[in-house]
C-alpha cells in the first residue's frame, strides 16, 4: 500500500491547481453556473488540449497518458476544488473506465482517441449499477428502452455508455447524441455547477459493447465512479477547510478572532481530522484502483462514504463559523454546501452505499 | 382550557367576531398568495379600528389599555387564522415597546399610534457586517452638528427595510470609551436624503433581508431614545422583546420540512417503506413534538409567574439543532430528487430551498455558538470567560475582517 | 394541557426525594447492588407503608391513594434519581397498571389491596407488548408455556401478571410466585441497582383475567412502562446534569474552574437544554395519562425515546466531563451510565419504539 | 512490500527464524490465557539475548546499535505474533528513551540494559488527582534533605505499579515559581520504604490502574532526570516518546468492540438481517478502516521524512469518538443480551465489559478536549486561548478540586 504521493503527482497537483485557478477562478464558474450553461467549452479545450487531461487513463496506444488512478483522483481534486465547469468526471474518468470495462478492442480503438482528446464528451447512464434501461436484439442491431436519471452532462454529451439489462444479462452500450429515440433534459440542479440529465431511451439504436462482464463490469465502473466522486469531494472539502481557517483567522468579534475562541477552535480542530482522514481514505481508494484491484471497489466505496459525509458536515461547518456573510450568495460557501449534498445523493445514496458494502462485507 | 374573566370573556367574543368576519383561516392559505404591503396595511389598519391592536399598550399612544389576559385571548382566538401581519411584527414586537419604555413623551405620542395602526411600518438596524455575533463592536458613526446627528456606515440582515418608513438604529457616538459605552440609540426617517437599501441575496436564491447604507443621513437631535452614549441598554431593551415577541408569534404555515409534509412526501414516493427512513422520521416527530412541548411549559410557567430568564435560548438553539436534522431528513425522503428535478417539478424545489435555508437557523438572531453561551452563563451561571475587550477604547479594537482590499 | 406540577405535587417530591436522601444514600445502594441482593426490603417497607406510595394509583376502593399518573411520575423520577434498589416501577407501576387494564372487579378486589400495602410485589412480564408466551386453556383453567425476559424483578415477585397470546387473542394472567411449572433465574444485570430475571412457563397454572382488551390492554400497559421508565430516566439524568454542573465549577486546570472553558460550557449547555427540554417530554406523557388518554401512549413512547437518548448522552458526558475520577468504580457516574444504557433497552429498544411509532403516526 | 537493504534483510530473516521458533500466533490468542508476569520476563530475557531487543538503542546500554529499517523489519515480522511484551511498552517506551536522551552517563549505564532485559519493569508517575488534563498543575513535593531528595503525594492511572521495580516520576521542586518552572524528574525505587501502591477499580470492575502513595519517600540525588526545575521539559520529552510508542504498539488481540467481533455477533444474533443494523455496521467498517488507513499514511510519511507533527492527536481524538460509536452499534447488536444475560454467558459480559471501557478512550492519555487543542494550536496553528496561570507562582495556584472534607 502506498499512500504518499510522489513528487511527480504533487507536481500534477500543483499545475493543476494553477491552470483552474487562472483559468477558471470562482467568478468564472458563476458565470456558466447562472447564466445555465452545460460547462465551459473553452476551459474543457485548455484543460484536454494544453494539459492533455481528457486522456489521463486512456491507454497511450489509444492516444491517452496512460496514467494511473492516482493521477487521475488528483485532477479530480483539483477539480473538486476550483468547481471546474467542465466534464471531466463523466467524460476522462466515466466514460473510459467504462470502455476499459469491454474487451471490444475495435470500440476502444474507435471511440477512446476522441475521448483522449477531449473532442468526444463522453458519459455513463447507469454508473451506479441501478440498472434502469433494457436492451433488445442481437448481434449490431440492438435498441434501448427506459429511462436512466442523473445523467452527469447527459444533456450535452457527444456519447452516451449505458449500462443496461438485456436478456444475457447486463451490457454495456454506446448510443450516439444524434440517434433516434434518444430524449435528453438537463434537469434544474440544486448544485449550480454541475449539469445532470434525464435520458429516455424509447427503441433507441445502440451498440453493444463486446467482452463486458455483467458481474464485474457494472461493479468495476462503480468503482470508478465512486473513487472520481470521492476525489473531487474531498478537493471540495479541503478548500472549505482552507476558507475557514483563513476566516477564523481573521474575523474579529469580542476583540479576539474568533479562532481564538474553544468553541470554534474545536470545530476547526474536527473539520481538520475529518479532512486529514478523508485525505487517507482517498489515497487509498485511489492506490488500490491499480496496486489492488481486488480491493479497488470496496475501497472506493468506503472513500465515498466517508468523504461524502465529511463533505456535507464541512459545507454546514463552513457557513455555521463564516456566520451570516457565509449564509449570502456572493459568499462562495454554499456552491460547495450544495455540491456536497449533489455529490453525497450521485450514484447511489451513502445509505444504499452502506447497505451495498453490508452485502459485500458479508454482515 | 380557557379561563377568563367577564370582561376578557366579553374581549375575547368581539376577537372571535371580528376574526370570522376579517380573517382568512390558516388551511386556505396555500392556496392564495401572500399578501402584499398594502392590503397588510388595510389590514391592519382594520384590526386597530376594531380595537384589537395594540391591546396592552396605553391607551394614550393608540392601544386598548387592557391587560394579558386579553392578549392572551386574542392569541388563542386568532390561531386558526392566517393573520398578514409580519411586516408589523417588527415594530409592534421590538420597535414599538423600546420607544415606549424609554422614549420621549412627545416621540412616543408621534409615532406610536400609526406604528400600532400600520400606517408607518418600521425596522431595526443593529447588525453590521463586522458586528455579528458582536453587536457592540459596530462602526456606524453618528455626529453631532448643530441641531442635527448625522449618520455614516452600513448595516445588514434588515428585514423589510424596502417598505419601512422608520428604523430604530444604534450608532456610535463616542469612539474614545470602551465599546459598550460609546452607542445611541436613534428613530432614522427610512426616506431621508443619504439612505440606500440593497437587498441582500442569500443562498436560497431570495432576498428576504438587506443590506441599508447611511451616507451623512441627517437625524433630528431630538429622535434619540434614551440617553446619549446608552444606546448598548436601550439595545437589550429591544432583544428583551425580540424575545417575548419570538415567543408569541404566529406559525409560519406549510412548512416543507415539517414531519407532516416529510412524511406525507415519503408515503408518496415509497421512501417510507425504507427502515432506515421511517426511523428518521420517527426521530424527527419525537424532536419536533418535544420542542413545541418545551415552548409550551415555558409558556405556562411564564403565565404562573416563573420568569423563564434566558431559557428562550435552549428553544432557539434547539429549533436551529432541528432545522439541521430536519434537512438531513429530508434529502433522504427526497433521495434523487434532492439532487436534481424536472424544472416543472415545484415540490422538489420548494423542498431543497427550504434545505438550503436551514443554515441560517444556526447563525440568525444569535448563533448557536451564543446561545451556548447565554445558556451556560446565563442559565447554568457558569463563569464567563476572560474578556478582552472590556476596558479598551473602541477606537483600539479591531472589528470584523479589517482585510486589506485586494 | 398541562405542564406545570402544582405545589403539593413540587412537596410530594420534596418530601420522596428526603425519604430516598435519608433512606437510601447511594453507599446503601451500593450495599445493595454489590452484595447481589435483589432490593432493599427495609426501603420498600418504608416507602409502602410510612409514606403508602405503593398504592398511589391504585383506586381508594382498593386500598390505594387514587392519585394520578402526574403523582406517580413524580415519585419514579425521585427514584430513578436516587436508584433506589425498590420494585417500585414494576409493583407500583406495571403492575396496577395491568389490572386497572382489565374489567375484571374480582380480581382488582383481590389483588390491588395487597400491590397497595407493598405486601405483594407485583411484575408484569410482556410489557412491551413483545408477547412470547402462549396460554392455553378455558374457563379457570389455564396453562402458559414460553419465555418472558428481561421481567423486571421477576426473580422474587410475589405475583407476575403476565400478557400471553391464546386463541382468544392476547390475554392477562396472573402467576403466583409457587406456581408448578415456573423458573426464575436472575439475570446479571449491567445496571447492578436493578434486578432482571428470565421467567420460563411450562404448563404453568394461571388465572386468566376477565375484560382485558387483547388490543388495548397491550398497549396501555406499554404505555405505562413507557412514562414510568422515562420518569426514572428523567430524574436519573438530572442528577448527573446537577453532579456535573457541581464538579465543573469546583474542579480547576490550569488555573480556572474547568467550568470557565467555552468547550465545557458549550456541553454543559448542551446537557443543560436536553435535561430541560426531556422534562417538558415527560410532563407531557405524564399528564396525557390523565388529562388525554387517547394521545397517552404516544406521548408516553415521545418520552421514552427522548429520555433514552437524552440519558445515554447525559451519562456519557457526565463521565467525559468529569475525567478520570467518572470512571472509576468508586465514582456514582458508571452506576447511571450502566442504568441509562440499561433502561434504554428495556421493554423495547429505542429503535423499535421509533419504528412502532413510525406506525402509530402513519408513516 | 519491504525494500531492506543487505543487513537488514539478514536481521529480518532472524527475527523471523527467532518467532517461528519462540513466539506464539495470534490466531491462538484467544485459546491460552494471558501471559502472567514472569512469563513475559522470561520471554523478554530471551528477545534480548537473540539480539532482538533495543534494536536501534545504543551498544553501550544493551541495545543492538541498529537503525529504524531493522526495527521495521521486526515490526512487520512480529505482527503475525501475540508478543507478551506489554508490561515493557511503557519502560522501552517512554521512561527509556527519557533516561537515554536525558540522564547521567551513570544512570544510563545502570538502569538502561536490565530495563530492555525485561529484568527491571518501569512505570510512569505522571498523573495525579488534581493534576489531569493540567498535568503541570501536579502537588506531589520533593524537597532537599542531605544526599536525598524526599518525596511526598499522590500520583494516579498508573499502570502495572504493582509490579514495576522503578518509576520515572515528576515532581514539584519549587512552588513559589510559576507551575512549569519548579518541577524536577527523578527515578524513583518502586520498593522503597513509604511507596504504597493500591489497585485503582474502574467502572468496568477491573483494575487495571493504581493509585501510588508516597510518604517520606527517599530518592538519592543522582537520580535526577535532566536539570533541576526543568522536569517540565523532560516530560514532553517523555510523552513525545508516548506517541511515538503507541504509534508502534501491538494490536490488542480480539477486541469484541470491532467490526470483525459485531459482525460476526449479528450474523449469530440474526440482528444482521435489520436494515437499521446493518448501516450501522458498515458505518463501523467505514470508520475503523479509515483510522487504519490514517495511521498508515502517517507511518508512510514519517518514513519519508515528513514529520507528523502532532497530527497523531487526529488519530488519539478519532480512535476515542470510534469507541464511543463502536459501543452505541454495540449495544444495538446486542439488543437485550447487553442489558442482562445468564451468568454464564461470557459473551455477552464480555461485550459489556468492552462497551463499559470505552468512556475511557476520551479521557485517558489526553482528553478528547486536549486533543482538540493540540489540533487546534499545534496543527492547525490556531491563536491560544488568554492563559491566566501562566505568571503566577505555583503556591498561589488553586488545583484540582480542593473541595473541603465533609
Amino acid at each position: 500500500m502506498e499512500l504518499v504521493l510522489t513528487g511527480e503527482q504533487e507536481e500534477l497537483r500543483a499545475t493543476v491547481r494553477r491552470f483552474f485557478e487562472e483559468r477558471s477562478p470562482i467568478s468564472r464558474v458563476r458565470e456558466i453556473a447562472e447564466g445555465d450553461r452545460d460547462h465551459d467549452p473553452d476551459l474543457w479545450k485548455r484543460l484536454s488540449g494544453e494539459l492533455g487531461l481528457a486522456g489521463l487513463i486512456v491507454p497511450e496506444e489509444h492516444g491517452g497518458a496512460g496514467s494511473g488512478h492516482v493521477e487521475l483522483a488528483v485532477v479530480l481534486e483539483e477539480a473538486g476544488r476550483a468547481l471546474a465547469p467542465v466534464p471531466y468526471l463523466a467524460s476522462a474518468a466515466l466514460a473510459p473506465a467504462a470502455l476499459l470495462a469491454t474487451g471490444d478492442e475495435k470500440a476502444k480503438a474507435e471511440l477512446l482517441p476522441g475521448i483522449a482528446a477531449g473532442e468526444t464528451i463522453a458519459t455513463v447512464a447507469g454508473a451506479d449499477s441501478h440498472v434502469t434501461v433494457t436492451a433488445s436484439g442481437a448481434g449490431e442491431a440492438w435498441t434501448l428502452s427506459g429511462r436512466a436519471d442523473l445523467v452527469l452532462d447527459g444533456a450535452y454529451a457527444d456519447l452516451l455508455m449505458v449500462v443496461a439489462a438485456s436478456e444475457h444479462g447486463t451490457g454495456l452500450f454506446a448510443v450516439r447524441a444524434d440517434a433516434d429515440g434518444l430524449t435528453r433534459r438537463r434537469l434544474t440542479s440544486n448544485d449550480l455547477t454541475r449539469s445532470l440529465a434525464r435520458v429516455d431511451f424509447a427503441g433507441t439504436p445502440a451498440r453493444r459493447l463486446e467482452g463486458f462482464d455483467p458481474d464485474h463490469g457494472p461493479v468495476a465502473i462503480q468503482a470508478v465512479a465512486d473513487l472520481a466522486l470521492a476525489a473531487e469531494q474531498l478537493g471540495g472539502l479541503r478548500r472549505c477547510l482552507d476558507m475557514t481557517l483563513e476566516y477564523v483567522r481573521l474575523r474579529m468579534q469580542f476583540g479576539r478572532p474568533i479562532g481564538s475562541f474553544q468553541a470554534v477552535k474545536h470545530a476547526c480542530a474536527d473539520m481538520y481530522s475529518d479532512a486529514d482522514m478523508a485525505y487517507a481514505a482517498l489515497r487509498h481508494a485511489a492506490w488500490a484502483a491499480d496496486g489492488d484491484p481486488d480491493a479497488f471497489p470496496q475501497a472506493a466505496a468506503v472513500a465515498k462514504i466517508f468523504c461524502s459525509d465529511v463533505y456535507e458536515r464541512m459545507t454546514a461547518q463552513t457557513i455555521q463559523l463564516h456566520g451570516g456573510i457565509g449564509f449570502t450568495w456572493e459568499h462562495d460557501a454554499h456552491l460547495y454546501f450544495k455540491r456536497a449534498r449533489g455529490t453525497a445523493g450521485l450514484f447511489g445514496s451513502t445509505a444504499r452505499h452502506r447497505a451495498r458494502l453490508a452485502d459485500r462485507l458479508g454482515v | 382550557m380557557t379561563s377568563d374573566g367577564g370582561a376578557a370573556v366579553d374581549f375575547r367574543t368581539r376577537a372571535r367576531k371580528w376574526l370570522e368576519a376579517n380573517a382568512r383561516p390558516t388551511s386556505d392559505a396555500e392556496d392564495r398568495p401572500r399578501a402584499g404591503i398594502p392590503e397588510a396595511k388595510a389590514f391592519q389598519a382594520a384590526l386597530y379600528d376594531a380595537g384589537l391592536a395594540g391591546i396592552t399598550w396605553p391607551k394614550e399612544y393608540g392601544g386598548q389599555g387592557l391587560t394579558e389576559a386579553e392578549q392572551i385571548a386574542f392569541n388563542e382566538e386568532s390561531q386558526g387564522y392566517d393573520l398578514p401581519t409580519g411586516a408589523f411584527l417588527i415594530g409592534i414586537g421590538m420597535c414599538g415597546p423600546t420607544v415606549r419604555d424609554l422614549g420621549t413623551e412627545e416621540l412616543k405620542r408621534r409615532y406610536l399610534p400609526p406604528l400600532l395602526r400600520g400606517d408607518e411600518i418600521w425596522c431595526q438596524l443593529f447588525s453590521e457586517p463586522g458586528a455579528g455575533s458582536d453587536v457592540a463592536g459596530l462602526q456606524t458613526r453618528a455626529v453631532r452638528d448643530g441641531d442635527d446627528w448625522v449618520l455614516n456606515g452600513q448595516k445588514v440582515w434588515t428585514s423589510g427595510a424596502q417598505y419601512c418608513d422608520y428604523g430604530l438604529i444604534i450608532a456610535r457616538t463616542d469612539p474614545d470609551v470602551p465599546k459598550h459605552q460609546g452607542i445611541t440609540m436613534f428613530i432614522v426617517d427610512m426616506h431621508a436624503p443619504g439612505v440606500t437599501v440593497r437587498p441582500l441575496r442569500v443562498m436560497t436564491g431570495q432576498s428576504p433581508f438587506n443590506e441599508v447604507f447611511f451616507s451623512d443621513v441627517r437625524v433630528p437631535a431630538d429622535h434619540l431614545v434614551g440617553e446619549i452614549n446608552n444606546g448598548w441598554q436601550a439595545a437589550v431593551v429591544t432583544l428583551s422583546h425580540e424575545r417575548v415577541s419570538i415567543g408569541t408569534s404566529v406559525r409560519p404555515s406549510a412548512n416543507p420540512l415539517s414531519f407532516a409534509s416529510l412524511a406525507a412526501a415519503a408515503r408518496r414516493t415509497g421512501a417510507a417503506e425504507d427502515p432506515v427512513i421511517r426511523g428518521a422520521l420517527a426521530e424527527l416527530y419525537v424532536r419536533n413534538r418535544v420542542l413545541d412541548l418545551y415552548s409550551t411549559l415555558l409558556k405556562q410557567e411564564a403565565r404562573q409567574g416563573k420568569d423563564p430568564g434566558a431559557r428562550g435560548s435552549v428553544a432557539k438553539l434547539a429549533g436551529a439543532l432541528l432545522a439541521s436534522y430536519s434537512a438531513q431528513v429530508a434529502a433522504q425522503v427526497a433521495g434523487p430528487a434532492a439532487v436534481a428535478w424536472e424544472p416543472a417539478d415545484e415540490d422538489a424545489a420548494t423542498l431543497v430551498q427550504a434545505i438550503n435555508g436551514t443554515p441560517s437557523s444556526g447563525i440568525a438572531g444569535g448563533s448557536n455558538e451564543i446561545q451556548r453561551n447565554i445558556i451556560s452563563e446565563r442559565v447554568i451561571g457558569l463563569p464567563k470567560e476572560p474578556r478582552v475587550d472590556r476596558d479598551i477604547p473602541f477606537r483600539e479594537l479591531k472589528v470584523g475582517t479589517q482585510r486589506r482590499e485586494r
